[in-house]
């Protein structure tokens, strides 16, 4: 059985083994010790704390096979971003040059640099062992959070976001880079990007342009992507978007890719999850898939169960029980896995 | 004889014909008759005011006053950006540093402003193609300095003149189609003409309100900020001879440099001899070619005349010319002599 | 009965009483022949111009009380803004300025000059006459707009915003204009107002401030009233936020007052709202109230009924059916008038 | 006898005593011993350097050489804005015009800027309170001046000299209180420290990236702009003596003015002469109080004397003093009389 749990300290070699798979370009798990025990140490301390504002804290889930302890997947909610460093974005905004008497009237998309999420949680960190890319355990890796997110909603922001990989193509170049942040940062991307994931963000501060930045300057290329996600990245887009993530307009400063933004109330599946009691018996195989999650914050508990609809009493079998940690009559959070209406 | 003076409204029809020929290029001369005919009003009135304070603007004519022919024309305006806005780009570097990673980039940056509001500008320079020679160009462009030593009270503290900016092989603006074309969407030369007949406010409305980093802008655009059209080069050596120099500001629509100068500096301010008008042949002396002018205002003559710097004398014809008799006060100053200058104008 | 209905040329006198009691402030709908005149003109315009896509159009309709014939209230939506004269608005962003090492954190508020809303569609012109404030008039004049909304998406962009007007005291002061825009318009704000109101916007491209300003620069007053709407403007901010508008951080460059928008799928009665079948009968009175319009481009007709429940069939009376210019078997489009649950 | 020369490493205890008294005041001069060492470090690598495009960092001291005390510090830099940036606010004004409602409004903007990057700037002007009078001040702003004509070649084309912004009566800057407070968070004192010790990029982090309107500054700030403290008048009357001059650009914390001049312009370059040095009783001439200086780079010295300009007689303890024989070439330029300067300063 796959189930989401907090990370453990003594994961850390399952982690490390997980960080082997990542690649180069997946800068917030890379396999090198300090990295790896930092991550686990910084979240057991995130779900040790006693919250009354969102923080620095980093929770992070581990996506456990039950049958063979394997860690398969690995996934994080930040708190709060930019509070001891600034957090950058290019808004993306308009300006209209108009003049009537001439019949001239040209709007011009401007990049303006933004520090406007500083405080805003976010929804990071995402990665699934190849070997088990299949049976929905995407889903429940990601949507998850938004289940840990609906039962603890004090220990996060009011909004949250996430940001997309930007458009490149098959060599890595990325064109809008190639336009516009070469000309400040002089460097190649992918250095830039391994510089900024290394955390000291204080050159992006230093060397970044500082007025806003007038689109209909840019080459074709690098217009072009602005706003437009990496093609790997299209279905977690397509995800978050089912579940009410949209882009109100920001975009990274180097690749400019989406970051994607939505109310925490306004997720789907925490605005439609509500509690059910728990009746353990020979629980009816079939019906729709469903996430489930139990009510505990340090033994936070969540799987796909199978449902024939939405009901206060929920039948789970024992297994499932077991997994989730509850007993007869206890509480569990449930919400269908997707939206049925795409809206 | 050739001999410039304050344009008047006869004039008109002549200006016309100069403003076709020169084809647009000149912001100030636009072919457009009712802006031509405010701009000799704004001489024949600026002739006759009294408030020293207030802006005036005037133009004269180089004639042959023989044929009656007009072969160019030259202004002053004495303080710009009064009545309707002056904008230049200004161009500054920022360097940014980071200790961390060793980084150190100097960028570049033009920032629309109003520096040169309030300043005294050479303006409107044209010589028609077939009279384009070195003296004729230097008689056109030093008359006025010669009119500005005499009424220097009118004049700001700061005087600017522009070049014309860079044209690529097919008479396009480099710096136009990489910047102004966004922005204004339209050709260089319909910006020009609107901005000649001081259209409203359109560069307020369309204009980029924020500084451009000069690496976005073209390649090509970037080699011509602040360089001059090749062809103008007489233009430019004249003035830089006057003591004018180039500092950081160029034109909005095609990047041409503006040269400013302290107005107490222009060199011919130096050179002036200030002596009385009589007539007689030539000595012995050793003669230079020189401009020569009355000391008037509204009568305001000047010519060249090849006279002995330090026993002028002058023609009966270059007297009636000058619209001056015997012991009446004249300003001399020797012509520069300029090498390049009939080559390339 | 109260019926809301498109704006007619024979309206001219009632219009024009109406015009009367609006106030010199209600810059939209003064008693002026000329302006009176050319607001129903070319609101007609509007709705007989075949649409592609949306442009200048505006669309106006009266609250009319059948039983006397008097023009009760108007109601407006523009289909476009800002597509021959720039839209114009701040955009509160936020810019931090950091530095680790000093243990310095700064967020600051910025206001930057921003076009973004252009070619949104907007709800405007919303005046209701005094002796007609009562029994849900309010909430039939503004949200019927809605129906109009849901029915002709293809008449209208995919965004609506609505301007709340700005705090002002009760003078008629506005603090964010004495401590911002008197310094770039050497005029009193009612003058600024009055001037936009008459159409012209060139005097606002050509004062305006350029650069980005930074709130902390401005009078305690003034950082304070930015966002906040005037007293007298709370509970229409409230009835949109309801349906689903909301502060996405733009304000009035004038008065500071707040932008608010959304969707306008996401508005709720767009959303909720469905099709029923009319069947006439003598429809027992009570129930909850509801919205119910016609399908007609032209002959749009609105008013509010009492229904039992959400069904697909409506019992109607005849008086309303006349009203709403239906038939036994007719489509009309439902739905409640207020949100069952305030999220 | 009082003595201008470069400091050396000896001179850090008493330094530190001045940077004290100083009470942080000074940008350059911050209490702080590990800076003051590298500050006589810099000076004493700069008098070894071979390179002259290198940047380099002068200070001189002002000794008594009978007590050994210094009175005094002054210092040059050849090029300012290289190893580390420099920012200036530049002060700019933008008219907006509405022809429909008839209005003009001129709004003033401060904008950071790079502008004087790459200038050579007078700095750390600093004399102890109780020796403060017109011809120390003279010797100790001026010596500079003399040093700089000798080396010339190490200085760039713009030299600057900044002078500190107004105080209130509580010792306050209405210009950091009004802008800086916001953005950087700390007292004024503390931000000229932390500039001063060079710390690593707190000023590009922390300052106003755009610009800033004047009108939203406070009164008492807005009049404050460009203006030095009313206790340093004769500090800016000694430079404009020499020519210097505001041309809007002023300090990002204080608000003060930064003073410019072409350096071939500087007015002692003018008046300076060389002649050698010859030991002797003064004659009958008339005498007047000089600057007197030797021709020497890391030996250079300097003081005033009392001595016929075309004649100039030096006594034994002088030539001394000056570390020079009989023959050796000096450079001589008489004082400048400051009249209101014992008064304020």
């Amino acid at each position: 059985m796959m189930v989401i749990r907090p990370i453990h300290s003594d994961d850390y070699d399952e982690l490390y083994a997980l960080a082997e798979k990542t690649g180069a370009g997946f800068t917030s798990l890379q396999p090198n010790e300090g990295q790896v025990r930092g991550k686990i140490y910084s979240s057991l301390e995130a779900f040790e704390k006693v919250v009354t504002t969102p923080g620095e804290e980093t929770y992070l889930f581990v996506l456990e096979d039950t049958e063979n302890g394997r860690v398969a997947g690995i996934c994080g909610i930040e708190a709060a971003v930019g509070l001891s460093q600034p957090w950058y974005n290019y808004r993306v905004g308009t300006l209209v040059h108009s003049s009537r008497q001439l019949g001239v009237h040209n709007a011009v998309r401007t990049l303006t640099l933004s520090n406007d999420h500083t405080g805003y949680s976010e929804v990071c960190t995402l990665f699934l062992d190849p070997d088990y890319r299949h049976s929905k355990n995407g889903s429940l890796l990601s949507k998850s959070r938004f289940m840990f997110l609906a039962e603890f909603p004090k220990r996060f922001s009011t909004h949250i976001i996430a940001e997309m990989r930007g458009y490149s193509d098959e060599n890595g170049h990325s064109p809008f880079w190639e336009g516009l942040g070469r000309h400040f940062f002089s460097m190649d991307f992918a250095d830039a990007v391994y510089m900024a994931g290394l955390g000291d963000k204080t050159f992006i501060a230093e060397l970044m342009p500082r007025h806003p930045i007038y689109t209909n300057m840019l080459p074709k290329e690098s217009q072009e992507v602005i706003g437009k996600v990496h093609d790997n990245t299209l279905p977690a887009r397509m995800m978050l978007e089912s579940e009410g993530f949209r882009n109100e307009g920001y975009v990274d400063i180097f690749d400019a890719g989406p970051t994607i933004e939505t109310r925490v109330m306004d997720i789907r599946a925490v605005r439609e999850s509500h509690y059910a009691k728990v009746n353990i018996s020979d629980a009816p195989e079939g019906g729709e898939t469903y996430l489930m999650s139990n009510t505990d914050l340090k033994n936070f508990r969540c799987t796909l169960v199978e449902l024939s609809g939405d009901h206060n009493v929920v039948d789970i079998n024992p297994e499932t029980a077991a997994a989730l940690q509850v007993e007869e009559g206890d509480a569990v959070r449930v919400v269908r896995l997707s939206s049925k209406l795409r809206r | 004889m050739l001999v410039i003076r304050p344009i008047d409204y006869h004039d008109l029809p002549a200006l016309e014909r100069l403003a076709v020929v020169s084809g647009g290029s000149l912001t100030t001369l636009p072919a457009h008759r009712e802006h031509l005919n405010d701009l000799i009003g704004a001489t024949r009135q600026s002739l006759r005011a009294e408030d020293e304070a207030h802006p005036r603007s005037f133009h004269f004519v180089l004639e042959n006053t023989e044929s009656r022919e007009l072969l160019g024309i030259s202004g002053i305006e004495t303080r710009i950006g009064v009545t309707s806005p002056f904008y230049s780009y200004r161009m500054a570097e920022f360097t940014h540093t980071s200790k961390q990673l060793q980084i150190r980039n100097t960028v570049g940056t033009l920032s629309i402003c109003q520096d040169l509001a309030g300043s005294s500008r050479l303006c409107t320079l044209f010589l028609a193609p077939e009279h384009r020679n070195a003296l004729n160009h230097q008689l056109l462009s030093r008359a006025r300095l010669l009119f500005m030593a005499l009424h220097r009270s009118l004049l700001a503290k700061r005087c600017i003149a522009e070049l014309q900016g860079v044209l690529d092989e097919e008479g396009k603006s480099p710096f136009w189609e990489s910047l102004g074309r966004h922005f204004f969407s339209m050709e260089l030369s319909r910006a020009t003409f609107l901005a000649g007949i001081n259209f409203k406010g359109f560069i307020a409305s369309l204009m980029p309100q924020q500084p451009i980093y000069i690496p976005l802008l073209g390649k090509t655009a970037q080699d011509s900020l602040g360089k001059p059209r090749s062809d103008i080069a007489s233009n430019k050596q004249l003035l830089e001879m006057e003591g004018f120099s180039f500092s950081d500001h160029i034109d909005i629509f095609d990047g041409g440099p503006t040269l400013e100068i302290d107005t107490d500096q222009i060199a011919t301010f130096q050179q002036i001899r200030r002596t009385t008008a009589s007539v007689g042949r030539h000595g012995s002396d050793e003669r230079v070619p020189s401009l020569v002018s009355n000391c008037g205002f509204s009568d305001y003559r000047c010519l060249i005349a090849t006279l002995s710097p330090l026993a002028p004398q002058l023609t009966t014809e270059q007297m009636a010319a000058l619209n001056i008799g015997p012991d009446d006060p004249i300003q001399i100053t020797p012509c520069h002599s300029l090498a390049a200058a009939t080559k390339t104008n």
